[in-house]
């Protein structure tokens, strides 16, 4: 029974029933201990209570990186071996990336506005997030410009991989384009600058917690999209009937 | 020698086959109809032939660049004159001579005129030429004698029965009689596609079927 | 191949072919920039690179749909998977001609544009390579977009926001060139950069071109 | 107990919009799936 069973429709559907309400209650739990627990922090000595805002940003900028890396590689599974769920899994997942892009841009803009003084700064690691958010519309506007869901499949697959080199020239484009003033990456495992343990472990629990809400909502899209093909399909053969 | 012959051939169309078991086979001077009604399929046959699109099942066989697909749309550009719109079909082609295609279907004295200035049947007969120019033996025709009036119909069937009698075979998608007695009929309304379970889904939506 | 390319350029330059298109929409930029920005020759230079090459984008952006659309309403380009050329030929060759219908005029004339905006003399010659060595890419990559939403309905709006995206890099460093370029600070960095983007476009584009039109042929 | 100083209206403007737009995402995603499961099974009743 290799992975590529659960590329079959039938077998996703029966599956993500069982896995979905574990992965949702998983996610909550996370998230909610992740934030109180952060909440609870002291304040930061330099940057006084915006720290609290980590829990946010960091993990949502993450998964909006590693959503597009998911729709990637789901692409590419469609492309080359035509399996039709990890095509849904893709259309599925875009708009839970932008989303997410979305919060890490709002969230990095409140917490800029007390360090930097302005709203938005064209910081380079803030940009790219900002370019990435580009290419999670074009990708949902395709999907939803076209009507044959074959072509769709292959035409936003295609997209993604050409989106996807361009997307990560920009990210070091911008790097050479304004020196910027994110602060160090927060969990860089450079020794010297860690991040004190009390912030971190809430960090990581809220990560674990949008990483655990993505898979869940997910899992519920991709449901949604195999039920639509489904209902699709049926009223088609009705048709030719 | 058959110039083409397909085995049971299946094809689809926005991810639902249209017809499947499809077996034929046209050698020099065959002509084959394809009939049936509108939407069973015959296009995606044609285009599948023509290589446009990948057959779900079954095999084609035929030399390689022997078959010129030809539909409603022939690919004439207003701005350029009958003569330029052939030597540009001819050069794509690899081949150059365009003035037997143009008596062929007497064009001649309508070289130089912009093909936007041609009537509907001048088009189609410019569309029938650069058929003419390709010089590939198989042709596939979806509907060639829309829009035509029967003096033109007359004009594409002896054309057509020119390219036969050279040893060319063709595929021809209409509802009209050309006058072609020896030609062979293929009904595609018995050959469409059972819904029943699929032995390879054939796109999207089938595999949810 | 080259009959196609001679006949896209044939059909460019005939009327009603779009050929000054490009450079109309150009110029009109360069002289709508100043108004709205005001005349002063300090805050127009500065922001002139960023104008110059803004421009060469929307002007390549604007002729972009007109590649293999027409040809598919036509037929032709039915007509043109069925012949012996390979379709990724066809992607360049399309390509090669937008850019000398509208890249290349941006590059001649960019430097009468650029006196609009009281470019320095010095950045002329930078801008001028800038746009040599960057709008290539701009039509490959524009080609790339015109194939994905050949078969849509109002492809027109949906081309741009999947191309411009693609466009940034090319921006970046192509206004980097000519900013540098302007206060001489080594520009060649920017430009190598510029070239290698280019050559990534013409690389990628033709496969992943002619695979997109194969699934819109279907 | 969680004292956040002068910066309190940024920290919970970022998490109510945070909230906000992934409440919204969740509704959205849990009511497509409701109206699909529901158009589906009214489909497979006629075929049935």
């Amino acid at each position: 029974m290799s992975i590529w069973e659960y590329a079959n429709p039938v077998k996703f559907m029966r599956l993500s029933g069982r896995v979905l309400p574990w992965v949702a209650i998983g996610a909550a739990i996370c998230i909610a201990s992740g934030l109180v627990w952060g909440f609870l922090t002291p304040p930061d000595y330099k940057q006084g209570a915006t720290v609290k805002i980590i829990f946010l940003h960091v993990p949502a900028a993450m998964m909006a990186i590693n959503i597009w890396a998911m729709m990637l590689v789901a692409s590419l599974i469609w492309l080359i071996r035509r399996h039709h769920v990890s095509a849904l899994a893709a259309k599925a997942a875009a708009p839970v990336g932008a989303v997410m892009t979305l919060i890490a841009l709002i969230t990095g803009a409140i917490w800029g506005q007390p360090m930097w003084g302005t709203w938005w700064e064209w910081d380079p690691r803030l940009t790219s997030v900002l370019i990435l958010f580009l290419f999670y519309l074009g990708y949902i506007a395709l999907w939803s410009a076209i009507d044959d869901a074959d072509t769709a499949a292959d035409l936003t697959g295609w997209l993604c991989i050409v989106g996807s080199i361009f997307a990560f020239l920009s990210r070091y484009a911008v790097l050479f384009w304004n020196q910027g003033l994110h602060q160090g990456a927060s969990l860089s495992l450079a020794p010297g600058e860690r991040m004190s343990a009390v912030y971190r472990y809430p960090l990581y629990l809220s990560m674990l917690g949008f990483g655990l809400l993505f898979l869940a909502l997910v899992l519920v899209r991709t449901r949604t999209e195999i039920r639509r093909r489904r209902l699709a399909a049926l009223i088609a053969r009705e048709v030719r009937a | 020698m058959s110039l083409l012959s397909v085995q049971d051939l299946a094809v689809a169309r926005g991810g639902i086959r249209a017809v499947e078991g499809v077996t034929f086979a046209v050698s020099q001077g065959e002509a084959l109809i394809l009939r049936g009604p509108n939407g069973v399929g015959k296009t995606t046959l044609l285009r599948t032939l023509a290589g446009l699109q990948p057959p779900v099942a079954g095999t084609i066989e035929a030399e390689p660049d022997a078959i010129a697909y030809a539909a409603h749309a022939d690919g004439l550009k207003g701005a350029l004159s009958v003569a330029e719109n052939l030597r540009f079909w001819a050069r794509i082609f690899g081949r150059d001579k365009i003035d037997a295609s143009l008596s062929a279907m007497n064009l001649t004295d309508l070289a130089e005129r912009p093909a936007a200035h041609l009537s509907a049947g001048q088009k189609r007969r410019l569309g029938l030429a650069r058929l003419l120019v390709t010089g590939r033996k198989v042709w596939a025709l979806d509907e060639p004698t829309v829009s035509l009036d029967t003096a033109s119909v007359g004009l594409f069937a002896s054309s057509l029965r020119a390219h036969l009698a050279q040893g060319g075979a063709a595929i021809i998608a209409t509802h009209i009689d050309l006058g072609l007695p020896e030609a062979r009929m293929l009904d595609l309304s018995d050959l469409r596609a059972q819904p029943g379970r699929a032995a390879r889904p054939a796109g999207f939506n089938e595999a949810f079927a | 191949m080259i009959a196609l390319f001679a006949r896209d350029i044939r059909l460019a330059t005939r009327a009603g072919g779009g050929f000054g298109l490009g450079l109309g929409f150009f110029l009109i930029l360069c002289t709508l920039v100043p108004f709205g920005v005001g005349p002063s020759g300090a805050t127009l230079a500065l922001i002139a690179p960023g104008i110059l090459w803004v421009g060469a984008l929307l002007a390549c952006l604007l002729s972009l749909d007109r590649i293999f659309a027409l040809d598919h309403e036509d037929g032709s380009l039915d007509l043109l998977a069925t012949a012996p050329i390979p379709l990724e030929g066809v992607v360049v060759i399309k390509a090669a001609a937008h850019w000398i219908t509208t890249g290349l005029p941006l590059v001649v004339a960019a430097p009468i544009f650029g006196l609009l905006l009281h470019l320095p003399a010095i950045a002329m010659p930078w801008l001028v390579a800038a746009l040599l060595i960057g709008t290539p890419a701009l039509s490959l990559l524009g080609a790339f977009g015109a194939a994905l939403t050949v078969g849509l309905r109002r492809g027109g709006l949906l081309l741009s926001l999947l191309v411009l995206p693609l466009y940034i890099p090319t921006l970046l460093f192509g206004a980097e060139v000519v900013r540098r370029g302007m206060v001489d600070a080594a520009p060649l960095t920017p430009l190598a950069f510029l070239g290698a983007i280019t050559l990534l476009s013409c690389a990628l584009v033709p496969f992943a071109g002619a695979a997109v039109l194969r699934v819109n042929l279907r | 107990m969680i004292e956040l100083g002068k910066y309190a209206i940024p920290v919970l403007a970022a998490y109510a919009v945070s909230a906000v737009l992934i409440a919204g995402l969740i509704l959205q995603s849990l009511a497509a799936n409701a109206r699909a499961r529901r158009d589906l099974d009214r489909q497979e009743q006629r075929d049935g």
